[in-house]
Formats: C-alpha cells, structure tokens, sequence
C-alpha cells in the first residue's frame, strides 16, 4: 500500500490521540514502519499546525514523546469536569519528590539528611503512584537504593525531560568561606557531638 | 515575643527553623543561637503530647540548637588552638539553605498544571485496544518487589527470620542520665550527658529522658548567667533515686 | 468575564476531548453556563470543522452526545498500539515474574505454591518474551525445570544484576507497619545481613 504524506500524518495524529502515554519518535517509527527522519518530519508540522490553532488542545511534547493535551489556561473551566481523584499531594511528598528530581539517582538518607525528617512513608508513597524508579543500589556500604523520577513523573507534571524542570535557585549569596567549611555529608545526622 | 505555632503544621524542624528565623528578620548566616533555641524549645514545649514518631526529628534538633548554642559560649581562646575552629552554626545554615531550596522548589512543583487535574490528554480509547489489556499494569522494579511481598505475606512461611530490634527505651536512659549525674557528684554539663559519639536515636532518647526527669522534678536545669553553659544538677537526694529505678517503660508516654 | 464565540469554542472542544464519555448538549449547556442554543451553534461549527478536515480524528455524535474519535478505516493501524508495551502486565505475570525473580532458581510447582493456582500459561507467555531462562532440572523425582530470569529481563527492569533488586528489608524498612521481616534475596540464600 502507497502512503501519501497526508496520509502518513493522519495516521500519526489518531496514533498520538488513541495512544495512553506520550509517544515517541522512536516507538512512532515503529509502528509507521518509517524512518525516524520521515516521522519526525510529519510531527514538526503537526506541532505547527496545533502551535497556531485556535483549538482547545494542541501537541506537548511530554515525557520523550508526543501528545494531545489540553491547555493549561482552560483548566479552571475543565475542573468542572470532576474527573477522577487527582493527585494530591502533601507538602512533605512534594519536597521529597523535589529532591528526587533534582538530585537523582539519591538514596533515603540522602532526601532525610536535607529534609531533616524521616521519609520512608513519602517515598513509599510515591512509589506507589509510579512516580518515582528504583535506579539500582548505591555502591557504597549497606547498598542503599536509589530513587529517581519516572516517566509518569514527567507526563503529571507536563515535562519534556528532566532538563526541563524549573531551575533551581541557588543560594549564591552563600559565603565562599562558609561554603567550603562545609561539604554536604548526607547520611550522617548523628554528627552534632563531634 | 509569644509563638502560637502548630508543629504539625511545618514538613519538619528544618522547616520550622526557617519559619522562626524568617519571623524573627534574621540574618540566615548569622543565626542567632539563644534567641532561635529559646523559641524552638517553646514550640516544642506547646506540644504536650509529643508522639515520638513526629517529634523525634523536632528533639533531635532541639538537641543540636543546644548544643550548638553552648558550642559558641565556649571561651574563643581555647578553641584557637586547633587551628581556626570553623563556626559551630556552619552546618546548621549549610543544611538550612539546602533546604530552603528544596522547599521552593517544591513550592513551585505544586504551581505547575498537573495532568488530569488542570490538563487532559484524550479520554477516547479506540475499540480496537481495548480488548484484553484492562487488567495490565504499568510495572517496575518497585512493583515486583511488592508482587513478592504480598505474595510471602498470604501464604505460611516456614523461615522467619528472627528480629533483634534494638529498642532504645526511655526507661532505660532516665537511669543513664542519672547514673551519670551520680558519678559526677550530682552535677554536670548539660552537654555532657550525651554518650562521646550518639547515634541520632540515642540522642533523642536521651534527651527525652532529661526532660522526662525536670518533669518529674528529679533534675534541676540551671544556668548561670544568659550566655553562661547549661547545667543539669539532681533535685533529690541521691539514695532517693531508687523509687526512680525500678520505673517500668510504660510509665512513660513514648508506647 | 465576557467569552467570544471563539473562546466558547475553544472550550467546547477542551470539554469534548477532555471528557471520558460523550458530552451532551445539555451537559455542555450547564457545564458552559450558557443556553442549549448557543452551545448548539457551537458544536454545529466543530462538526462542520472537523467534517471536511484531514485529521487523524473527528468529532462523532454518539449516544446522544458528542466525542472525538479516530476514523474507523484507521483501525488495522491503531491495532499495533497495543503490541510491544513492554512495561505493562497482568497481575497473574507480575506475580509469577516476582517469584522467580527472588527465588530463583524455581520450580513451576513452586511458583503455584506460593501463588495458589496454576502458572503453566503465565509462565509460557513469561518464556516467550524472552524475560526467563531455564536453569536445568531439578534433581527430584520427576526432574522439574528450574526457572530463572534472562538478561532480557534485567535490561527491562533497567537493574545491573539480581542483587539490585530490593531485599524485603529495605521494602518494609520504607512503611515500619510491616517490620517482621521475611526472607526476599534475589539469587542466593542466607545473604541478608539481618
């Protein structure tokens, strides 16, 4: 069977719309049974297209991949929708998840040591919701796990990868002397009577 | 200056710090230790009922405000000796920076739209997948680990493996503090009562077991002028103590 | 706020996309706060829209409301979606997959022992995507095979070896409700160092 180009298009925009999860260029070329640069090709202009629409969705590029999203401006309209529980979360679970994200891969001490609390119930939690990945264990004694972010992490919160996160705000006021009198040792709490 | 302040409300003593310090218009790098631990120690005070789960990282950094307060009223000169001693409040601020940026940014985590709370993806699943595939689910290393978890926890396991749990008990400490405040002859640093190099439990254990015993009126907290060091003396005869020892765990409220 | 037609569009079409069921006119009316009428000659323009459009979808009026849906002659295409989603299993193949992973080497009766029924069509559907190996027979009466998993499945799993897989005490020490600890070692026997 001869695919006209706008054909091809076609098919790609029902597969990014029926698909659950963002896809990528990768799994597209699969499923066409194109060359990669032939689906990116027909993607770049799907992009367009939707950038200059004046529809109530358009094409994110989340998670590695591709998707049909709504936009964010429309959300206090959508809310009405009441659509299943949404993610809730707590102030603790979002500064572990920050840590996590910012700081993977990273064992429990580590998000402990900076949040100064126990937190094998946040990460648990977030486990559970598929945000976050066991990333292997720690080469170092005890081999502790360590936690990153997941996909699903990535398409909640609308990014395209991890270097899309928000910047950190460093504290670059930090006095250099103090700055190198202290080297961050996480894991060591017990430290105070040294 | 009075503090109505909720623990529950703050993510942790980091958090609770960074409150006291932002209300009191303090210089971050230049905490200042006295008046910070005096308010933290109220904060903590207002809770009458400290569930040890929650409050044990809060006492644990009641004890190192503490320590670091009467770290900084030792006499400068014989800190000197070994080289420039760094300030005892360093790793106090380093932590609370690094904490004042994860907390903004978690800050700005919860701003981002989140899907399927402020931005939908399609909800149309075509008839061609749906068939089978309902009962799937999304699997990781975490997943499995839970797979097998629950699995051993249905079914009769023949090893158990025998759990030595080390139960630090406040009982337990109440009669180490004492004993250390006998060896002394009744009197000692407040600083003193810690073991050379504490794990974070002791710590805390230890230190519930002091104000367990200012509760109990057993041990007095002096200090000789505001800047002057900490000092725990007994209020009660020594061969008054044994009504004390024979205390069981659960006279205490820590379960 | 005063909405143009255009922003009543747009939102319109967010509503019909964002919603898991068909959007009624009426549905549309109260979720819009405007009368049946105007949301009418809306949805009217969508349809014509997307009628003469080269979309990958369209908007369909089914079960007296209305739901964008990918074109029906699209459907040999969307089939393939549902292949190759590598990371998504019954729960029957988690369950089997979690014991051999742990208890390696394992026998079939094994794996139905600690699961309670039967694992033959698991375990083959396991084998055929290349995630398990056999270790050999085990020397018993009726010389059973022994499974194991594949480097296919560390791969997946994105684990270096067995031993990056969690024990049970770092499992459980996340929710200190479930303390009493239970044998969980990938690979060898004895090794935890309780």
């Amino acid at each position: 069977m001869f695919l006209t180009m706008a054909d091809l298009k076609q098919i790609v925009e029902a597969y990014i719309f029926a698909a659950e999860t963002p896809l990528s260029l990768d799994r597209l070329a699969i499923l066409l049974e194109k060359p990669r640069g032939d689906v990116r090709v027909i993607v770049e202009q799907l992009l367009q297209q939707y950038a200059q629409g004046e529809s109530g969705f358009y094409l994110a590029e989340v998670a590695g991949g591709y998707q049909f999203r709504t936009d964010a401006e429309l959300a206090p309209w959508l809310r009405k929708l009441n659509k299943e529980r949404p993610f809730r979360f707590s102030q603790a679970a979002l500064e572990a998840l920050a840590i996590i994200a910012y700081r993977q891969p990273v064992t429990r001490a580590e998000i402990e040591y900076l949040r100064g609390v126990d937190s094998g119930g946040v990460i648990k939690s977030l486990l559970e919701k598929n945000l976050l990945r066991i990333l292997g264990k720690k080469d170092i004694p005890g081999r502790p796990l360590m936690y990153g972010t997941s996909r699903q992490f990535l398409e909640l919160f609308g990014l395209k990868d991890l270097q899309d996160l928000p910047t950190l705000k460093e504290f670059s006021a930090l006095d250099s002397d103090i700055a190198e009198a202290l080297p961050l040792e996480p894991g060591q709490e017990g430290e105070t009577n040294a | 200056m009075s503090l109505v302040v909720q623990l529950e409300n703050f993510a942790g003593p980091l958090d609770l710090l960074l409150h006291l310090i932002k209300t009191n218009e303090m210089d971050i790098y230049d905490i200042q230790m006295v008046k910070i631990t005096e308010q933290y120690l109220s904060v903590i005070e207002q809770m009458k009922q400290l569930d040890l789960d929650v409050a044990g990282e809060f006492l644990l950094m009641a004890a190192t405000l503490i320590h670091i307060k009467s770290r900084m009223l030792l006499p400068v000169s014989e800190e000197l000796e070994e080289e420039e001693e760094e300030d005892p409040r360093a790793e106090l601020v380093r932590r609370l920076l690094e904490y004042q940026r994860y907390k903004e940014a978690a800050e700005s985590l919860a701003e981002m739209p989140l899907l399927d709370r402020d931005i939908f993806s399609s909800q149309f699943v075509p008839q061609e997948i749906l068939n089978d595939s309902d009962d799937e689910v999304t699997v990781g290393v975490y997943q499995l680990a839970d797979a097998f978890h629950r699995l051993l926890k249905k079914v009769p396991v023949e090893i158990f493996h025998e759990v030595v749990r080390e139960q630090l008990s406040v009982a337990e400490h109440v009669q180490l503090v004492l004993q250390r405040l006998t060896e002394k002859e009744g009197r000692v640093l407040f600083r003193e009562i810690f073991s050379a190099n504490p794990t974070r439990d002791e710590l805390i254990v230890t230190f519930l077991a002091t104000l367990e015993l200012v509760k109990m009126r057993m041990v007095k907290v002096e200090q000789a002028n505001e800047f002057g060091e900490l000092w725990l003396s007994l209020a009660v005869p020594m061969d008054e103590q044994d009504t004390v020892i024979g205390l069981s765990e659960d006279v205490f409220d820590y379960g």
